[in-house]
């Protein structure tokens, strides 16, 4: 196979000829009404074998299209206008927008699987698991139904449920907790050495949630899997990220380990969205919102994204788009003053360790 | 006259001056909102032609009704754009004389199945319990009997003597389409959020109904109607082929009914003659299906916002 | 769950029979009840003109519309439920003697033939054009389909049997000779052929039958497909279909597993309300073909005011309609797991 | 001390509240005997995961559903037990902001129609211009900006974050002196959550409202009731009830502790090294088929047999203001 070269990310943890999944330069865009909607501008990043990276932003940041235009699953109305996606597998690289329509398919699930936000819609309602299960595994390769429920049955069993039970079942008789640890165990079914999730906890219960974090902990020292997990949720990132990368108008606006990202935060958008969450342990800490709403993505503003939003934007911020830049090791933001956040951010973790103010 | 009685005409004048720009105004924003869908404004356009012509037409274009031996089966000309039948009568003249009664019939069915439906429908969702479950199977059995089949029955029992009557039948037979989805959209509209609020603020019965729930169903509503009329048409111009409903006027089903008999379909001279009435028809029933299109346009914000 | 799911099949074959038991006594009672009591307008007229006795006359009204007068009326109800329930509809006016049930034997089938064959034919090509059409959003195809499909859906079924015989039959003429010959097309068959399973004989059926199937293609084809392109391009939208694609499935078995058999259930439960349509367009285009079907049947015991082939000709159509919707829901339940368990999961 | 002041009598108070649903053969109870008040200034967070009776209980304060047993108490007073006038007055004094910002508003309607409708039908507005001017007042306050801009859309034309100051302000048309937020920031954005739970904060603050606030969101019901109370919901019933600081740093009931070992934390540290509870089960039962004894002992890790799975438990006093409904802590209170 042609070598692919791919340009080397300064804040990568590694050579990027060693990672599992290294994007570049990805640029996607919709089809609509009203215009263009520019949902990923110019994204790097590399995924490390075992790694566990986290992708979060709010609703219309472009998480979940990144997402799908990995595994270039886009709706028909999207496009990938520029960019590579490279995986690495057995000391092969490929480039996943060369691939051909069967490769694609090979590809998915089981160099890369996928678990979906709406796992209760994530079933073909009218089959049951078992036969879910089965052309799944038909799909990659030859297999008889026997053998499937054989790979199956420890799977479910690690994921917590009865296998017999839960492989006889139609999707609408189990709970949405049990459907996405079917997904989950489906996504396993193949051994991926990838994973991406998306919002795999959101509108769960507390409860479950712990359980699918637990258990997608526990599954990924088991089977080494790489994950990179999409959500809006500050403590899955957490709870389970090695890196975390934050979304913005359809760029990586900072990436660094999870330490990183919360302890030092170094753009404002980071800094305000973790100023924005409550945690349940501890004293009250003041919170404070970010002003104004998420951009369109249609009409976006001119220079840094984030300015008409931002406590600290000044003329330069509205007139020039900073790139992301190296500011450290494995650290990188897309800001023109990360010493003023880095004081910022200094700030308010020593009020939330030593609070005096009054709660509100 | 006085300062007052000027004053007066003159505030009289100005409300009615008002009134009309208001009806002007509304009149003109529904022209606007039906326009937004190009084909449905078409049919709507074709429909309101088609009553025109059926409800003014014969004042000026009277039924001709002498026959004329040395004409039958004349073919197409300026004076009879549409040639002459077996008596040697102008056939423009019996279509354009044929829709009022087929029309009036149906407006006549679909309003009185449409009061039904939405009268059952919000009773049943309003009063649930036994009157709900009854009224749903009511309308279950009649939507099992197959209609033509049945009104044909019916008309071989009864005297289908007037367009009231006949309406009536048709009505009473086709109501349970809208009662069903009156019903429906009745029982999930109430438990919206918005109409739970507007219980909380105590905005009163008439306007959760009028203002909440009534104007979420409009467009349901509005193309039921337009339905309504096409199942209307469908079956009067069949018990009309049928000659079960011995209409003495002129009709376009008894257009059709006569050609036939009188063997018209065989002689290629008579061609327009048959096909007059069967396009007059087919093109009421294709306009009004058009229409809906645009009467979902006009009765939902979300799709007149996008434009 | 096995209660559960056997209450759904009770209640559906509960309903179809109460259906049947509303329909029966409402034409039993329609009759009776009537201000011109068609019986009562037999036994006079028999009576006047043919000078019989009352006793006579009421005898032979009996026979003929299998309710006896002057029993009481609950008693009369019971009669006419048990002879129905024999298979006994009474006899012909019109031709005496003839038992109702043997005039419904002898047309049944061909209208049975011919709009079952045509459903299955139009069910089966809507959904595939649907499918492809859905598939192929934007391209020309798309277009001219639908817009022939909702023309071909809004003109009522006996107009395009007209058109179909002024135009391919009468008006059109190569050499003098009509396109289609619509006057050989007459008839369930050619008189001379054997009635049996043999090639001619099945060839010369579809002959015959050709023109109302057509008409019934048509005028059902384009519902059909405009019905499964929407539901096709909703399934396509669903989750399930782009996490089968992520799954790595194979296009083939993603498009009829995944988005075919979801898109096609809503249309099953369609199925059933169609037979009932397409029975009560056969009364006009059987007539217009002059096709020994029930339709034609019906439209000429009609015609001529028979009352007890009305009553059991329409009885019998309300039984096929009846039980095709009952095998539309039993169907339904077979392809889609959820409803067994009696509506939306708990 | 036999004459109860006005002031010592809560805002609202439920008692032995109890809704029932589905058919006389199969009855299920969403919400089974809760009690709690309310005084007036005071927040209460109802909090529990889904289905577990907290949107119900909403409902049946607010009035829109009537209680199958116990009874809600406004001002001392039984609201189904009150002549028609009175119950017309306690209508509008309770409101409740939903969840879904975007099924909240009629779609029909613009934002003007929305706000007014309720003005003129209380007659507390004179005349247009009135009601134009205390629309651009109630945005104000509500944080909406800019007001006569917004009052000629029609709701899908707003954010969700401004759609939900509307029916905030909406909900204020006719000053409320109680109101039920039910999951009212949960389908926001979270950079902008915080805005608008402060924005509510500012209603108790500046005008004295008393708030019902139910989420599924720990942190949430910790951040806006730090000064007031959260009840804690499993299955139709309270298990526990105390002031937020002491619930949350010290629970009692075992679902309490469960249920805030489990929450997942913004802070990496933090959370990785939180103290984990396991459960016995991981399945909530049905409230067509409940446990018997304490609901949740088929799930709870300090089950003891025969006492648990026998007797439910009652919410007892626990000290400070809190009750627990627990076999074991009660047990713990009566050895101290």
């Amino acid at each position: 196979m042609e070598e692919t070269i791919v340009q080397q990310l300064p804040w990568s943890k590694g050579q990027a000829e060693e990672a599992l999944l290294s994007v570049r330069d990805m640029w996607i865009e919709y089809q609509a009404a009203r215009g263009a909607v520019k949902a990923v501008r110019g994204v790097d990043f590399d995924i490390f074998p075992g790694e566990s990276m986290a992708l979060i932003g709010e609703s219309g940041c472009g998480k979940t299209t990144l997402g799908l235009g990995i595994i270039r699953l886009l709706v028909k109305t999207a496009e990938i206008k520029r960019g590579q996606v490279i995986y690495r597998r057995d000391g092969a690289a490929v480039d996943v927008r060369s691939m051909d329509e069967e490769q694609l398919r090979q590809f998915r699930w089981q160099d890369c699987a996928m678990v979906f936000q709406s796992a209760l819609s994530a079933f073909n309602p009218v089959l049951r698991i078992r036969d879910q299960m089965y052309e799944t595994v038909k799909a990659h390769r030859s297999a008889s139904r026997a053998e499937v429920t054989e790979i199956a049955h420890p799977l479910l069993r690690r994921v917590q449920l009865e296998p017999e039970r839960v492989l006889r079942a139609y999707p609408h008789e189990l709970s949405g907790g049990m459907r996405q640890r079917v997904l989950i165990a489906m996504a396993l079914l193949l051994n991926p050495p990838m994973i991406i999730l998306d919002e795999p906890t959101t509108a769960l219960d507390i409860l479950t949630q712990r359980t699918i974090i637990d258990l997608l902990r526990a599954l990924q020292s088991d089977f080494r899997f790489a994950m990179m997990f999409i959500s809006h949720d500050l403590s899955l990132a957490a709870e389970l990220a090695n890196h975390v990368a934050t979304m913005y108008a359809g760029c990586i606006v900072e990436y660094g380990t999870v330490n990183q990202i919360f302890y030092e935060p170094r753009h404002p958008y980071t800094l305000g969205l973790i100023k924005a969450v409550p945690t349940v342990t501890g004293d009250f800490e003041d919170l404070s919102s970010i002003a104004g709403t998420p951009p369109d993505l249609i009409d976006l503003p001119s220079g840094c994204k984030f300015h008409v939003r931002c406590p600290l934007a000044t003329r330069r911020c509205k007139e020039e788009e900073p790139e992301l830049m190296h500011i450290g090791p494995e650290h990188a933001a897309a800001c023109f003053y990360t010493d003023e956040v880095e004081r910022q951010a200094d700030r308010a973790w020593e009020e939330i360790r030593n609070p005096q103010g009054e709660p509100l | 006259m006085s300062d007052d009685a000027v004053r007066s005409t003159t505030v009289y004048q100005r409300t009615v001056k008002d009134v009309l720009l208001g009806i002007w105004g509304s009149i003109a924003r529904f022209f606007r909102l039906m326009a937004r869908n190009r084909l449905g404004f078409v049919g709507f356009l074709i429909i309101l032609f088609y009553f025109i012509v059926s409800f003014l037409g014969p004042l000026v274009m009277p039924v001709d009704n002498n026959t004329k031996v040395d004409r039958i089966f004349e073919r197409p000309s300026w004076r009879h754009p549409l040639g002459m039948d077996h008596q040697g009568r102008d056939v423009l003249s019996q279509v354009v004389n044929g829709g009022r009664d087929i029309l009036t019939t149906a407006l006549l069915a679909a309003l009185i199945s449409t009061a039904i439906g939405i009268t059952l429908g919000a009773l049943a969702s309003v009063i649930g319990g036994g009157v709900d479950n009854l009224l749903v199977m009511v309308a279950d059995i009649f939507m099992a009997i197959p209609q033509i089949p049945l009104l044909v029955v019916l008309a071989g029992f009864v005297q289908v003597s007037s367009m009231a009557l006949l309406a009536l039948i048709l009505a009473v037979l086709s109501w349970p389409g809208l009662f069903r989805a009156v019903r429906a959209q009745v029982l999930s509209l109430r438990e919206r959020d918005y109409v739970e609020a507007a219980v909380l603020l105590d905005l009163g019965t008439g306007h959760i109904i009028f203002r909440e729930i009534l104007p979420n169903m409009m467009s349901y509503i509005a193309i039921s109607f337009a339905f309504s009329m096409t199942g209307a048409i469908y079956s009067q111009t069949a018990l009309v082929l049928l000659g079960l409903v011995p209409f003495s006027s002129q009709n376009w089903g008894v257009m059709i009914s006569i050609a036939w008999t009188r063997g018209a379909i065989f002689y290629r001279d008579a061609a327009v003659y048959i096909l007059a009435p069967v396009f007059t028809i087919a093109i009421f029933q294709l306009a009004m299906v058009w229409m809906t299109r645009s009467l979902e346009e006009v009765f939902n914000p979300r799709l007149r916002a996008r434009a | 769950m096995r209660a559960v799911l056997s209450s759904y099949y009770v209640r559906q074959f509960g309903k179809a029979l109460f259906t049947i038991v509303f329909v029966t006594s409402l034409i039993f009672f329609l009759i009776r009840l009537m201000p011109t009591n068609p019986i009562e307008k037999y036994v006079n007229d028999l009576m006047i003109n043919e000078g019989r006795s009352r006793e006579e006359a009421l005898n032979e009204a009996r026979n003929i519309f299998a309710i006896d007068l002057d029993a009481p009326m609950y008693m009369q109800y019971l009669d006419y439920v048990s002879k129905l329930a024999k298979g006994d509809l009474g006899m012909s006016l019109l031709s005496r003697g003839t038992p109702v049930a043997d005039i419904i034997k002898t047309v049944l089938p061909w209208t049975v033939f011919s709009v079952g064959v045509s459903l299955l034919v139009s069910f089966i090509v809507g959904a595939l054009l649907g499918t492809v059409i859905a598939y192929r959003r934007g391209s020309v195809l798309d277009p001219i389909v639908s817009a022939l499909s909702s023309l071909l859906s809004a003109i009522p079924s006996y107009l395009q049997a007209i058109l179909l015989i002024v135009v391919l039959g009468v008006t059109i003429k190569i050499n003098g000779k009509s396109l289609v010959p619509i006057t050989q097309m007459r008839g369930a068959y050619t008189p001379g052929i054997q009635p049996g399973f043999t090639w001619a004989f099945v060839k010369d059926a579809f002959f015959h039958a050709a023109l109302p199937i057509s008409v019934y293609i048509l005028t059902t084809v384009g519902g059909w497909t405009l019905a499964m392109k929407s539901n096709t391009i909703n399934t396509l939208g669903e989750d399930y279909v782009t996490v089968a694609r992520a799954r790595g499935l194979s296009d083939g078995r993603i498009t009829t597993a995944y988005v075919g058999r979801n898109a096609l259930l809503p249309l099953v439960s369609q199925l059933a309300i169609s037979i009932g349509f397409a029975f009560g367009g056969s009364l006009l285009i059987e007539t217009y073909f002059v096709y020994p079907g029930i339709g034609k049947r019906l439209g000429a015991a009609v015609t001529n005011r028979d009352y007890p082939v009305m009553q059991g000709i329409f009885l019998m159509i309300t039984f096929v309609v009846i039980f095709s919707n009952l095998f539309a829901d039993l169907l339904y339940s077979v392809l889609d797991p959820r409803i067994r368990v009696g509506g939306k999961g708990e | 001390m036999s004459l109860a002041s006005s002031r010592d009598v809560p805002l609202i108070e439920v008692r032995g509240l109890g809704r029932a649903f589905g058919s006389r053969r199969r009855r299920i109870w969403a919400v089974d005997d809760v009690s709690f008040r309310v005084p007036r200034g005071e927040i209460l967070c109802l909090v529990g995961e889904s289905g577990c009776g907290k949107t119900t209980t909403g409902k049946l304060i607010a009035g829109l559903l009537r209680p199958s047993r116990g009874e809600v108490r406004f001002e001392g007073q039984d609201i189904w037990e009150i002549e028609r006038k009175s119950f017309k007055r306690y209508r509008t004094a309770v409101q409740l902001i939903h969840q879904d910002p975007y099924a909240s508003l009629n779609p029909m309607q613009t934002v003007y129609e929305i706000m007014t409708a309720p003005l003129f039908r209380h007659n507390l507005v004179s005349s247009r211009a009135h009601a134009w001017e205390r629309c651009i007042e109630l945005f104000h306050i509500v944080g909406l900006t800019p007001p006569e801009d917004l009052l000629r859309k029609h709701p899908h034309e707003l954010s969700g974050g401004q759609r939900q100051r509307v029916s905030v302000a909406r909900a204020l048309t006719v000053n409320p002196s109680f109101i039920v937020a039910d999951e009212a920031v949960s389908m926001v954005d979270v950079s902008i959550r915080v805005s608008l739970l402060s924005m509510l904060g500012r209603l108790r603050d500046e005008f004295g409202a008393t708030f019902l606030f139910i989420t599924h969101d720990l942190a949430l019901a910790k951040y806006f009731a730090w000064d007031g109370r959260i009840a804690v919901m499993y299955v139709g019933n309270i298990v526990e009830i105390a002031d937020t600081p002491r619930l949350v740093d010290d629970p009692q009931h075992p679902y309490t502790q469960a249920l805030l070992s489990a929450v997942p934390e913004a802070d990496p540290e933090l959370t990785r090294n939180k103290r984990r509870i396991a459960l016995r089960s991981q399945d909530i039962p049905s409230l067509q088929n409940l446990p018997p004894g304490c609901r949740f002992h088929p799930r709870c890790p300090r089950f003891v047999e025969g006492l648990c799975d026998v007797q439910p438990p009652a919410l007892l006093s626990a000290g400070d203001g809190r009750e627990v409904s627990c076999h074991l802590v009660a047990r713990q209170e009566a050895v101290a």
